[in-house]
């Protein structure tokens, strides 16, 4: 009889703390525990009692590498909540302004969180000592979204400009100009990029994922749209609470998300290119296609070379909007509080994140409900795991928490986004 | 306290001194501000050694480390032993945010029930082990330098690294925001519109961010060294803010912070009474 | 001594505006490089620098003017002058308190610093000819008076009877120790207190102004230097003039915020004056009522 | 030269620009009239007015064409002379740099008469001394100052008080006083390269009528001041109030937030800043203006010699209208209202003066 005990304390590389705790017995896998540190914040509590027009805020701290995303849905959810909808020259800042954290997110996880996975470092920066052309140039392009979130945001972390009904003020075409000139520089190091990593050695595996992302008419969904599925199903963003349902499970560490039933989905790039890869721009579709990639993708480590992907969209598409950005008549379209509920969802870098607020009559929040991307793969992450590990057993323990790490950062789990993981400290018995 | 690091903090044998990055309860913000100096980075890991970060490196070196910046509050009874774990090893140490040097916006809190919170997110609360408040580093261990901001400014992070390696008093003037205003060139916007501004009391360091976007200042870099909240909140209600906007505002980010937490006590006194009593310790500093 | 230290008072006080002068090629807010001679440790946390030019010579200086002292990319501070080096530049007597005393501190014979200056009022020594002098100095307010001391031993014949009183926090953070016997083998009457004695301590004990009535001088033809805490400086002139010594013929070597040296930062206004300007040696005359004024 | 009309100031601001001067006039942007560069005429804040009182400033139409029909706007030359922060120095190893300075080439359109009065003052703080700036110098001879005499003086404004304005007597190259029906400016220089400049403009000599009119325009703006200092004794009055209790009341309104000083048109304090280069160890210091209302301003040892907010508060209304007597032989205030408007709680100084005993 084996028994065998993997722990990666400490995970690295990924944005906020965790570990991994696997518990094998005769070459079967009877325990797999992504655990999470993140100590509880408990965003949706303290919503409770603030005005509608706190949220953008408030919620932007519930992350920091994605706050933009935690924007624009409660944004979206609170104007639908008012029975508003922001369109126009107003929609296409708030776009361009997803694209830069886009941009910037993406950029950080592929040239220094995940390509020193395959290149076999540590850190970017320790890469940086053999490749630091390579390095900077990833720094110059994740510099280039930051500058177009400050920009439009006035800084890339938790922007100031941001309110329910549009923006503060609308920034001048002068104020713009140079992040308008670091993206076309920007635009050239993606295409690079992409052709970059799709030269790594990836593992041969295909997961059969069931995939969750919005969809849009008239774009790759990013800011907005209703939700489909890869199984064919599909649902308006305010029909959320009937598909998806989280639970807390007792041997688990995290709110599980249910989909219509079943658990583990998945949400992120992998779902979005699958689901939408043919209303990327066509830049970007070209660059899928020369880098290899068919009209949808199951091998979660080739996701970074969709995130490469979708930089180059994010690129093209926001030097398209900037080129013939129009003057909005207002900074922001006025919200009037009225008692109703109201859901919102975006795509943040990392997946599908769903706002839902209920306000009363004076615009006080009775009740909030955020569903962030990493709660919903959670579920989806420890199944990756359980079929990478259970027949590769026999490695030594060192390298399987090494490959285990790295299938977890093939989801970019941003573990400080998830707004209400566990800290379990009792195993179910 | 403060910072009259006197002699510059270099590793044994003039080695590279070796830099150390810690998460609390926190967003991650903070510490990614030091991945969003893009064009410093490179400079940054030439100079010290990065030897402890987890969100950028899977190599943790061991302690000791020459400085450790600390994001994040304590929320637990495990990050309570983590912290002092943290203190011991490192020789400077150096709060990066308002949930390390505030509580953070989890400090909120402070002014309710936490298990109530608890049961309005979990379903089974009994699950999880958490403090029933959110309290800054410096009500656990001594701290050699606070920064603030949420997040945290990119310029004065990179100012308060290399005063402290090159020993000298971090420049991180703790005025108002209003100086940073002017000389930036805006406009204010009390005056100029009657937008209510937390500005006059809130400490300078975002580069007076807010009121250059037309809106008023929020308070994310916590109380200015001398705030007059009292003055300011009359003002504010000239303004037209009521009694529950005042409690709010000040009840944020930096809900933590005394002045602040006096500001929005202040402003409506019955407020206090599903409160916790007054006198009871807040677990804060000061 | 120069020619100028000699100028009667007037001279120096002219009034500001309209006073115009070529400007330097230098702009007044850089420090020109001086080089670290020798570095002698008096303290534990207290040490002397001497420092010549690194091209160049050095201004002339009068003893109460001082320095703006830079510790490269630390910060500068102002420290008083407290004798010439020997080969021609400034000493400097510097206590650790903070980051740019301390970086001072820890510089080493070969290091470079920057100074500006000498600025600033000089003690008004031509105006004790013929008089008994008193020193009275609290803690480091000796480095300033240091020079002025030197002055009056080397020039003992112009002068009455001289009283050098010091007080210092415990026997063994007195500085100038060898010096002060020096003095007092040159017809200066030399005295120490100490706050708190330790074991083989045999002197007085308490606060400077207790030495007055050790010393002899006749109130009516004294002259009095001041330097220390701002309390005792008060303390000590209170005690002068109450004993009959004009409060004209005391003066006070005064403390304040600088950051310029040169009366443009403004953060050493006291009153009506700049202290880095009309400062730091005053007269008690002019002194005493703005020191009276609570946060002035 | 004597003086004369013009009819519009495309000419002068053509002129100017030809000459390599940057325009910097008042725009309306932000909700305010600002400062700001201009390429033409058009640019200025034609039918615009302004609402001024303590703590409140308002953008107002007017019915009418005039294009300086409001007072002193939130920026004075202060930007221009001395810049919010400049670098002194740079050392590297064992070499000190000093940056050239900038000294950008601006024409100032449109300021008024307590801001000349100001710029003496300055030029008393930075060139009287005994150690002159000599990039103060250099930013002060590169300006072209083209006055505008005041119509309608700000409900915040007190310059007749002061002996500054509203008229400008001195210190311009250009004064024009703008006069409507017909819209047109009587002009005059006060400079040899004014006089050179408005010879190259189309002009007519000036009628005895125009004159007139101009004066009338000055004598109406004296009389509708918004505010008033009795400057009588002034000097000793404030020095001599040390200990009133009214220090302490205004000190419960004071925000010690600085923006008073920071508009000042005369306050000059500044602090040092000195930093590190992380990548190769290079020192720098830069200057930046300060306040006498930071805590730091006055540390000494650790704690601050003005710690209260009512000894804040008395060293700058001290320093303002007595100690800078002192100092500079002249009074630091030049009535131009502007800390009385941008006080976010509408402290006045005239008010407080008024209560002093
Ligand atoms: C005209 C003149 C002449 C002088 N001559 C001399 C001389 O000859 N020799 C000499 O040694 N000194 C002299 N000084 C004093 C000297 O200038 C100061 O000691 C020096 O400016 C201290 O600067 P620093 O950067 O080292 O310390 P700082 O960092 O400015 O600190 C100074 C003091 O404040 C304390 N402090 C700093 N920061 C804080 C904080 N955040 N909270 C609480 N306390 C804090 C420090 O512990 C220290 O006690 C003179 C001063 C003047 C004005
Ligand atoms: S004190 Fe006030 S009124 Fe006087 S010049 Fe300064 S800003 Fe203008
Ligand atoms: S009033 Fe204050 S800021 Fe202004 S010049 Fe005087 S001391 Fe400086
Ligand atoms: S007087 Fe007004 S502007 Fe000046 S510091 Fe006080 S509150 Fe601020």
């Amino acid at each position: 009889m084996t028994h065998k005990t993997i722990t990666v304390g400490g995970l690295s590389r990924v944005e906020g703390e965790g570990a991994l705790l696997v518990r094998a017995r005769d070459g079967r896998i009877e325990d797999l525990e992504l655990r999470i540190y993140e100590p509880p914040r408990f965003f949706e509590a303290l919503l409770r009692g603030r005005s509608y027009t706190e949220p953008p805020d408030i919620t932007a701290r519930i992350c920091g590498i994605c706050p933009v995303a935690y924007q624009m849905s409660a944004c979206q959810a609170i104007e639908a909540a008012c029975g508003v909808e922001v369109t126009g020259p107003l929609r296409d800042l708030r776009l361009l302004l997803y694209y830069g954290e886009w941009i910037e997110s993406h950029t950080l996880h592929v040239y220094l969180l995940h390509a020193p996975d395959f290149l076999g470092y540590d850190s970017g920066i320790a890469m940086a000592a053999d490749h630091r052309d390579l390095i900077q140039q990833g720094l110059a392009l994740k510099k280039a979204g930051n500058d177009l979130v400050a920009a439009i945001g006035g800084r890339p972390i938790h922007p100031v400009n941001v309110r329910v009904g549009g923006f503060y003020r609308v920034p001048s075409r002068r104020e713009l100009a140079p992040a308008a000139e670091r993206l076309r520089r920007a635009r050239e190091i993606a295409l690079r990029t992409v052709s970059w990593v799709a030269g790594f050695d990836f593992p041969d595996v295909e997961h059969g994922y069931r995939f969750l992302a919005l969809r849009h008419p008239g774009e790759y969904a990013i800011l907005s749209g209703a939700l489909i599925t890869s199984d064919g199903g599909s649902f308006g963003v305010r029909e959320w609470p009937e598909h998806v349902i989280e639970e807390q499970v007792p041997h688990s560490t995290a709110l599980h998300a249910r989909l219509d039933g079943s658990p583990g989905y998945l949400v992120g790039p992998m779902a979005r290119y699958s689901l939408n890869s043919a209303q990327l721009s066509p830049l970007a579709r070209e660059a899928a296609a020369a880098a290899g990639l068919g009209p949808a993708c199951r091998n979660p480590f080739l996701s970074i070379v969709v995130r490469a992907v979708e930089i180059v969209h994010a690129c093209d598409e926001a030097l398209r909007i900037i080129d013939d950005l129009a003057e909005p008549d207002a900074p922001y379209v006025p919200v009037e509080p009225r008692a109703a509920t109201g859901h919102g969802a975006s795509e943040a870098p990392r997946g599908t994140l769903y706002h839902r607020y209920r306000i009363d009559a004076d615009g006080l929040i009775g009740e909030a409900d955020i569903v962030p991307p990493t709660s919903q793969n959670q579920a989806r992450i420890e199944a990756d795991l359980r079929h990478l590990i259970e027949p590769r057993l026999d490695l030594p323990e060192e390298e399987l928490a090494t490959l285990c790490e790295r299938a977890i950062r093939n989801h970019d789990p941003c573990i400080s986004c998830s707004a209400h993981f566990l800290h379990l400290h009792v195993d179910s018995r | 306290m403060g910072a009259s690091g006197r002699t510059p903090a270099r590793g044994p044998g003039g080695a590279r001194p070796r830099l150390a990055v810690w998460k609390f309860a926190s967003c991650d913000g903070c510490q990614l501000t030091l991945l969003d100096c893009e064009e410093e980075l490179l400079s940054v890991a030439a100079q010290v050694e990065i030897a402890y970060f987890l969100e950028a490196s899977s190599a943790p070196g061991p302690g000791p480390y020459d400085l450790s910046l600390v994001e994040g509050s304590i929320t637990t009874p495990d990050d309570l032993e983590r912290i002092r774990h943290v203190r011991r090893v490192s020789t400077r140490l150096v709060t990066i945010g308002a949930c390390a040097t505030a509580g953070g916006i989890q400090a909120l809190r402070d002014f309710a029930d936490v298990r109530e919170f608890l049961s309005v997110v979990y379903a089974r609360p009994d699950y999880i082990a958490t403090l029933d408040r959110s309290t800054p580093i410096s009500a656990h261990v001594p701290v050699d330098f606070e920064l603030r901001g949420c997040p945290i400014d990119k310029r004065q992070l990179l100012e308060v690294v290399s005063a402290f390696l090159a020993g000298r008093r971090p420049v991180v003037p703790p005025n108002s925001v209003c100086v940073e205003c002017k000389a930036r060139g805006n406009a204010c916007v009390m005056v100029a519109h009657g937008t209510p501004c937390l500005g006059p009391v809130t400490q300078a360091g975002c580069g007076a961010l807010c009121p250059a976007f037309d809106r008023g200042c929020y308070g994310c870099f916590g109380p200015m060294e001398s705030p007059n909240v009292r003055a300011l909140n009359r003002q504010l209600r000239e303004l037209g803010m009521s009694t529950p906007e005042l409690v709010r505002v000040y009840r944020t980010f930096n809900a933590g912070e005394e002045p602040f937490r006096q500001a929005s006590e202040d402003a409506d006194p019955e407020l206090l009474g599903h409160e916790k009593a007054p006198g009871e310790d807040r677990g804060g500093r000061r | 001594m120069t020619a100028e230290a000699r100028q009667p008072r007037a001279e120096r006080d002219e009034p500001r505006p309209g006073l115009s002068r070529a400007c330097t090629p230098v702009r007044p807010m850089t420090p020109e490089l001086y080089r670290v001679r020798s570095r002698r440790a008096d303290r534990v946390d207290t040490v002397t620098l001497q420092l010549v030019p690194v091209r160049g010579g050095c201004p002339p200086y009068l003893p109460g003017q001082f320095t703006m002292l830079y510790a490269p990319g630390v910060g500068e501070v102002p420290m008083s002058i407290s004798g010439r080096a020997s080969s021609g530049g400034y000493v400097h007597t510097i206590r650790a308190v903070g980051a740019v005393s301390g970086a001072l501190c820890g510089k080493r014979p070969g290091d470079v610093v920057g100074v500006r200056g000498p600025y600033g009022t000089w003690w008004d020594i031509p105006a004790a000819a013929e008089m008994d002098v008193v020193v009275a100095a609290g803690g480091l307010g000796l480095a300033p008076l240091r020079p002025l001391v030197r002055e009056l031993v080397r020039h003992r014949s112009r002068y009455g009877r001289i009283s050098v009183i010091a007080g210092t926090r415990t026997p063994a953070t007195l500085v100038y120790g060898p010096e002060l016997a020096r003095w007092r083998g040159n017809g200066v009457d030399v005295q120490v207190t100490v706050d708190h004695p330790d074991h083989v301590w045999k002197g007085p004990v308490g606060l400077v102004t207790r030495l007055l009535d050790r010393i002899v001088f006749e109130p009516r033809r004294t002259f009095a230097f001041v330097c220390g805490p701002e309390a005792m400086m008060r303390a000590t002139a209170d005690d002068l003039v109450g004993r009959g010594v004009a409060a004209r013929r005391v003066e006070l070597s005064l403390e304040r915020n600088m950051k310029c040296g040169i009366g443009w930062c403004g953060h050493c206004q006291l009153g009506p004056l700049f202290v880095c300007l009309d400062g730091p040696v005053l007269s008690y005359e002019r002194a005493a009522r703005l020191l009276a004024v609570k946060e002035l | 030269m004597e003086t004369v009309v013009i009819r519009s100031l495309e000419p002068l601001i053509a002129e100017l620009r030809a000459r390599g001067f940057t325009v910097v006039a008042p725009k309306a942007r932000d909700r305010v009239i600002r400062m700001d560069e201009i390429a033409s005429e058009s640019e200025l804040p034609r039918g615009h007015g302004d609402e001024q009182a303590p703590g409140r400033y308002r953008l107002r139409e007017r019915d009418d064409e005039m294009l300086f029909g409001f007072a002193a706007s939130p920026d004075s030359a202060k930007r221009y002379t001395q810049p919010p922060s400049r670098t002194l120095f740079r050392m590297r190893g064992e070499n000190i740099e000093e940056p050239e300075a900038e000294v950008p080439r601006v024409a100032l359109l449109g300021i008024r008469a307590c801001d000349l009065a100001a710029l003496a003052v300055q030029d008393r703080v930075f060139l009287g001394g005994r150690h002159p700036d000599p990039d103060y110098r250099k930013r002060r001879e590169a300006l072209f100052l083209v006055a505008v005499n005041c119509a309608v003086p700000g409900g915040t404004c007190f310059c007749v008080s002061m002996g500054t304005g509203p008229k400008a007597t001195a210190g311009y190259d250009l004064a024009l006083t703008e006069l409507a029906g017909p819209h047109r400016f009587v002009a005059d220089a006060g400079s040899a390269r004014g006089a050179e400049i408005l010879r190259a403009l189309p002009r007519v000599p000036a009628a005895e009528a125009d004159l007139d009119a101009a004066e009338r325009v000055s004598r109406t703006a004296a009389e509708h001041m918004g505010r008033q200092v009795d400057t009588e004794g002034i000097k000793e009055r404030v020095a001599g109030a040390h200990d009133s209790p009214r220090w302490q009341q205004v000190a419960s309104r004071c925000l010690t937030c600085a923006n008073c000083t920071m508009v000042c048109p005369t306050c000059f304090c500044t602090t040092v800043e000195d930093s590190t280069d992380l990548t190769e160890g290079a020192a720098e210091r830069i200057e930046r203006w300060d306040s006498c209302f930071t805590l730091g301003f006055s540390e000494v040892g650790g704690s601050p010699v003005r710690g209260s907010g009512a000894g804040r508060y008395r060293q700058w209304l001290t320093h303002k209208f007595s100690t800078w007597f002192d100092q500079f032989g002249t009074s630091g205030c030049v009535g131009c209202g502007r800390c009385i408007t941008w006080c976010p709680v509408g402290i006045d100084v005239t008010e407080e003066l008024a209560n002093l005993p």
